[in-house]
């Protein structure tokens, strides 16, 4: 099939250290990828080159069969790359069903009217309640997101970004941070993504990973050292010596 | 099923909510406030008319602070470009109908609102808070500069508005700029309502919690800000025009740092974010200062001082915010 | 040549005043994170002190100066105890409304005690009258303002960089939760700063009152100006506040030479400009 | 709806709500009108930065008040203040309607700042008052309504004569430094004109901005341009005490470089703060609290005692003293009756004797035809530094009026 996200040997330094190395990484359409590594391996100048917050020294970002590479971080999500926040950024003073509608008024180009409100638009309206229906939060669409539980806003953020209709997501740690009682509807929404969505997911929890991803990439010092499926991720002994070593310590000191 | 689901969802919002009802009620606060006026203080129509100009710049004002976070001291040049478009179109082309007057306050703002966010949107904070203040200086200094247009320090007069629509003249009574006045506001406020309620208005309002995370919704911030500082334009030159047509004069004090600094606190002082707050700061700091200064003018800037510290420690959101919470809770502990 | 040496000579004096009577602002505004409008305010009631101490009771001018700063100090401390303490960490606006008020108070007060007219600080027969430079004569206490200029700078950067005091100043700065956990008493931290950044505005008020005369609306006067030096130096940066100050002080006194007409738009654009490369400010540091 | 002529508005059409509102304030107007007390509304800077000259016209009302009495034949006299703090034409403009429309004044008077009394002018015909100005100075104001009349002085008629005095003392260069504003520009040009005829040479005039805190480098503009003499025009404050200060610092005083400036440099105000360093500077202007004659002597007493502090009498007080006997002479002439072109017709070439010296109303322009003259800082024997005449000028009119022309 063909990719519908590739990036071809992308490479940053900052000063002399190669943050990202000659990274080069391609999804199809229904793609269920985890990103994992240690802190420090550089997912998050990763992120931040695949999203276009930072440019790459060199290398190149595909999007659905199109170069990205120069277009900027607005452009790319217009094009179906969306990503969710690790810690959530929601704007506290609004409703769910507000940020759901503003998404989807965005992905509409309708985000700069000047009249109607999307309480009196059906299809927004629609649209806004099947999202937030499908991920428990239709209760409490006209609450503010700062009276809401932690668990709830992170599902928001999910919601959020589905409602932009991605081709591609990236989800940063979406159980970061959210009880262990909460974590079963996170997963549960995982598990509903649409189909032909390709997901990204970076991620520290392996047995998230493990249940969701079906191919894992471990990415350390900046370069990718393993691209496979999850049951071999363990066997490999870069791996190993990279990644869980450091993994088992950092689980210990937890 | 999915029509059943919306029409539920819909009855589900919140009273508040509801699509029309605060506009209605806002509307009506006003006209019936723009009739006590008239009817308890009809020999002082001139300086109600006069409140009303500048309640056009507070609301300007809250658009971009308020609504979007922007922190300026130097709107008032997008009330003085407003003020000086009217002016001249009148005192130097002879273009004196009140409503073409009226049109060229309103381009000119929102030109000018367009200049001035260009500049100022490039920084955040404080530096953003010098920029503005630099902007309006150099745009005081150029009106004082093009005296051949603006009359410079001695004030643009020979501003000679026609009948409105040909019937009511502008007069020494000032009835005329006053009902005028109220209908723009009337006008503008509703309108307004209608756009801090609008996709945009929650656009901006979401920028203004968290630009970055806009961003990745593939929304641009800048964008939707240079937008909503032309909108900001608009209106205060709306209330630059009506000043320019109800008193026939423009003077430099239009274009100050006094006077954008004043609709600042004015604007804080009713509480940002809201248009009734941007108008209860208004009115009471404009009745504040004609009563105090007519009582003792020589002790006033005191008072107001004292007044402003009272509203910092107990009624830190504005007066009209403060009430609105207090409200709030009233109806939740119900 | 000599001209433009004589520019650069006004230009340093200009800015070294500049410096004087804006770096308490910059320490309240980039240490204790407060948009204090007031600071001008400050500076006018040392300048009253000073005044009143000089020229009224006779005293010496080193004396006037010493009674201005601790008094000044002294009126400040329950304005920061009831007033300031209730807005650091609030928003930018609240902080200006707060500060407009008491400079409007202040403002108010100084009218109805001191009276509208100009009030000088008498010098001392030393600091009287000019040196001859050569090419070129200065007047004394402009020389004598740089000095203090540098002083002030100097000094500070040791209190900040060197003392324990510094370090936990620093400290509270980067993180007032953290420091207070490590046993920083971080009320007191700011009182002191405040306190410091009070005195040097009263500093500054007493020795630049020859070239900012005190009166009642010094406070409303210079606002603007020390608020933009402050924030195209970067607040809370004391090489970027006397960058800052040198580098306006040039481009105003250039302009002021070269093209008097047109004096205000040479600096306010320099200020644009300055910020538009400089978000943050000549040495401003990522808000933390 | 028009106004016809002088006549008060009267209701016309069948607006009901308008007629009740035109009746009601007709009440309250005729009640003003034959009442026994007449209202004179008065303008002024009263709080702000220029509350000191807003203090000096209430000074020089309450001394022509004190010396004179509060009443007009029968009538009582009131004075209604209304405060503009600094130059804001429009508040101005809603100001004096609200005097005119509420509190039912027959008189508007005070006016510090030019535009302030411009916007005014054209409510005068209509709401049939007249307008006495006692300070606002640029020449054009009287021509903007034949209702208006000035007791104060304008910039030209103050810096023209000092052309002269210049020109005498044998300076033919000056360089003109003026702030650049209105007064500013009017001075710089009433001083070129004036310059030019007695035939000497303006080498420069220089515009600074009005928020100039750094003369510096002003002064050495000056040295540059080889002139021996400056001619300078600042508004009085915090600026002219930093010109001065500058002027003498930088070696321009004992480099020889004459001080020429019309006498806003050095009202009497500042002078405790300028002091030794205005010592010599030589003025032009109407009038210096300093003069000597009887009448000088008994509104310094009374006006010392409206003011409160002595030290703070300025020339606004006197402006505003005469601007009352110009108002007590229309009130005389029209019996308390609302009419305001008889009551400025009255007073056309009206002449008597003020504090500043012999008087007049140029029937003509309505503006004062006054003596200027030129003073030197000095100090007494107390002390204190005052303005001391030394050459008078007599009977100037107001060249700024043919400038316009």
């Amino acid at each position: 099939m063909q990719p519908v996200f590739e990036v071809r040997n992308l490479k940053r330094a900052f000063g002399g250290l190669a943050v990202t190395n000659d990274v080069s990484l391609s999804m199809a359409p229904g793609d269920r990828v985890a990103l994992i590594g240690p802190n420090g391996a550089g997912k998050t100048t990763f992120v931040n080159l695949v999203t276009g917050n930072l440019a790459p020294d060199s290398g190149e970002v595909r999007l659905g069969g199109e170069t990205v590479t120069g277009i900027d971080a607005i452009g790319r999500v217009r094009r179906g790359l969306v990503r969710s926040f690790q810690v959530t950024r929601l704007f506290l003073d609004m409703t769910p069903a507000e940020h759901v509608a503003l998404a989807v008024l965005q992905r509409d180009g309708r985000s700069g009217r000047l009249f109607g409100n999307f309480l009196s638009m059906p299809d927004v309206m629609d649209e806004v309640g099947q999202l937030l229906g499908k991920l428990g939060l239709r209760e409490l669409m006209h609450r503010k997101v700062s009276e809401i539980a932690y668990g709830q806003q992170r599902l928001l953020e999910i919601a959020v970004a589905l409602a932009l209709k991605p081709k591609v997501l990236l989800l940063d740690e979406p159980a970061a941070g959210v009880p262990q009682s909460d974590t079963g509807r996170i997963e549960q929404a995982l598990a509903d993504l649409p189909a032909d969505l390709a997901v990204l997911m970076i991620e520290h929890d392996m047995d998230l990973v493990f249940r969701f991803a079906k191919r894992v990439v471990v990415l350390a010092a900046g370069a990718i050292i393993f691209d496979g499926s999850p049951s071999d991720v363990t066997q490999d002994p870069r791996v190993r010596e990279a990644y869980l070593g450091s993994y088992a310590n950092a689980s210990h000191a937890a | 099923m999915t029509m059943t689901t919306t029409n539920d969802l819909i009855t589900q919002t919140p009273a508040k909510r509801r699509f029309g009802g605060g506009d209605l009620i806002g509307l009506s606060v006003i006209l019936a406030l723009a009739v006590v006026g008239y009817f308890l203080f009809p020999t002082n129509l001139a300086l109600l008319t006069r409140i009303i100009a500048i309640a056009l710049l507070v609301l300007s004002l809250d658009l971009v602070t308020g609504y979007c976070g922007v922190a300026t001291l130097g709107h008032a040049a997008l009330f003085g470009a407003g003020a000086y478009a009217a002016g001249i179109a009148s005192a130097h082309y002879g273009i004196n109908d009140p409503l073409a007057m009226l049109a060229f306050g309103i381009v000119a703002g929102a030109v000018a609102g367009l200049v001035c966010g260009a500049v100022i949107l490039r920084a955040h904070g404080l530096p953003q808070l010098v920029l503005s203040i630099a902007l309006i200086h150099l745009f005081h200094e150029f009106a004082n500069k093009a005296s051949s247009w603006t009359g410079g320090s001695d004030g643009l007069s020979g501003i000679a508005p026609s009948a409105l629509i040909g019937l009511y003249e502008f007069d020494l009574w000032g009835r005329t700029a006053y009902v005028f006045g109220v209908v723009l506001l009337a006008l503008v406020f509703a309108l307004l309502r209608l756009i801090v309620r609008s996709p945009f208005g929650m656009l901006c309002r979401a920028i203004k919690e968290d630009p970055v995370r806009i961003r990745s919704m593939g929304a641009s911030p800048k964008a939707a800000l240079m937008k909503m500082y032309v909108i900001s334009g608009a209106v205060a030159g709306v209330g630059g025009a009506l000043n320019a047509i109800s008193t026939q004069v423009v003077g430099l004090d239009s274009l100050s740092f006094t006077m954008s600094a004043e609709s600042l606190v004015m604007l804080v002082l009713g509480g940002t974010g809201s248009l009734f707050g941007a108008l209860t700061g208004t009115i009471v700091f404009m009745f504040f200062e004609d009563v105090v200064s007519a009582a003792n003018p020589f002790h006033w800037l005191t008072m107001v001082g004292a007044l402003l510290i009272a509203v910092v420690l107990f009624a830190p959101k504005g007066l009209y915010g403060t009430a609105a919470a207090i409200v709030a809770r009233r109806r939740e502990a119900k | 040549m000599q001209t433009v040496f004589s520019i650069a000579i006004d230009a340093l004096a200009y800015g070294m005043v500049l410096f004087v009577i804006s770096i308490g602002l910059s320490v309240t505004m980039g240490l204790m994170r407060v948009v204090n409008l007031a600071h001008g305010a400050f500076a006018m009631i040392g300048g009253y002190i000073a005044s009143y101490a000089a020229r009224d009771l006779g005293l010496a001018y080193g004396f006037a100066i010493v009674l201005a700063v601790f008094g000044t100090i002294l009126i400040a401390i329950p304005i920061e105890r009831l007033l300031y303490r209730r807005i650091y960490g609030a928003p930018e606006l609240t902080q200006v409304l707060m500060t407009i008020g008491i400079t409007f108070c202040i403002i108010g007060i100084a009218n109805y005690v001191f009276g509208p007219t100009l009030k000088t600080v008498p010098l001392p027969a030393q600091l009287q009258g000019s040196v001859d430079l050569g090419f070129r004569a200065i007047a004394t206490h402009r020389l004598f303002a740089i000095l203090c200029g540098l002083a002030v700078a100097a000094a500070l950067w040791y209190a900040i960089e060197r003392t324990a005091f510094g370090v936990k100043l620093r400290a509270s700065v980067d993180n007032a939760a953290m420091a207070a956990a490590l046993g920083v008493r971080t009320e007191i931290v700011y009182a002191v700063s405040f306190a410091i950044a009070v005195g040097l505005a009263a500093f500054g008020g007493v020795v630049g009152a020859e070239l900012l005369p005190v009166e009642p609306y010094y406070a409303l006067r210079y606002m603007v100006t020390f608020l933009v030096v402050v924030s195209v130096g970067g607040a809370g940066s004391i090489p970027g506040a006397l960058v800052a100050c040198l580098l306006l002080g040039g481009i105003d006194t250039t302009g002021r030479y070269l093209m008097p007409e047109f004096g205000e738009f040479f600096f306010y654009l320099a200020v644009i400009a300055i910020i538009c490369v400089f978000p943050r400010g000549l040495a401003g540091r990522a808000k933390g | 709806m028009t106004v016809p002529g002088r006549e008060w508005a009267v209701p016309q059409g069948g607006n009901m709500k308008r007629t009740i509102l035109a009746a009601l304030a007709a009440l309250a107007m005729s009640g003003a009108a034959y009442a026994d007390t007449i209202k004179i509304g008065v303008v002024g800077p009263f709080s702000g930065p220029f509350a000191l000259q807003g203090k000096n016209f209430k000074a020089g009302i309450d001394a022509y008040m004190a010396v004179n009495g509060s009443k007009v034949g029968d009538d009582d006299i009131e004075i209604i203040y209304r405060d503009v703090p600094q130059a804001d034409p429009a508040q101005s403009k809603a100001l004096a309607q609200e005097l005119v429309v509420r509190e039912g004044v027959q008189y508007l008077a005070g006016f510090y700042f030019t535009p302030d009394a411009m916007a005014v002018t054209p409510l005068l015909e209509q709401a049939n008052v007249p307008l006495v100005i006692m300070n606002a100075a640029t020449s054009a104001i009287v021509t903007k309504s034949p209702l208006v009349v000035r007791t104060s002085f304008t910039t030209w008629q103050t810096s023209t004569p000092i052309a002269k005095v210049a020109k005498d003392a044998g300076v033919s260069k000056v360089i003109s430094v003026v702030s650049d504003y209105g007064p500013g520009v009017d001075a710089e040009n009433a001083f070129k004109a004036g310059f030019e005829a007695a035939g000497g040479e303006v080498v420069e005039a220089i515009r600074m901005p009005l928020a100039t805190n750094d003369f510096s480098p002003i002064m050495q503009r000056i040295k540059d341009s080889g002139a021996e003499g400056v001619f300078a025009f600042l508004p009085s404050g915090p600026t002219t005490l930093g010109f001065v200060k500058a002027y003498n610092e930088n070696g321009l005083k004992s480099g020889g470089i004459k001080f020429f400036a019309p006498g806003d440099l050095t009202q009497e105000s500042d002078l405790p703060a300028l002091g030794e360093a205005a010592l010599g500077i030589q003025t032009t202007f109407h009038y210096a609290v300093s003069h000597v004659s009887p009448e000088n002597k008994a509104f310094v007493e009374a006006a010392a005692k409206a003011i409160g502090n002595p030290a703070e009498l300025s020339f606004p007080s006197v402006g505003a003293y005469d601007g009352m006997h110009v108002i007590y002479k229309m009130i005389e002439a029209t019996g308390g009756e609302q009419d305001a072109q008889k009551a400025v017709d009255a007073v056309k070439g009206l002449s008597w004797t003020s504090p500043r010296g012999p008087v007049s109303i140029d029937p003509e322009s309505r503006h004062i035809t006054q003596n200027i003259y030129l003073r030197e800082v000095a100090k007494a024997d107390d002390g204190t530094y005052y303005n001391k005449e030394v050459q008078t000028f007599e009977k100037q009119g107001d060249p700024g009026l043919a400038a316009l022309k």
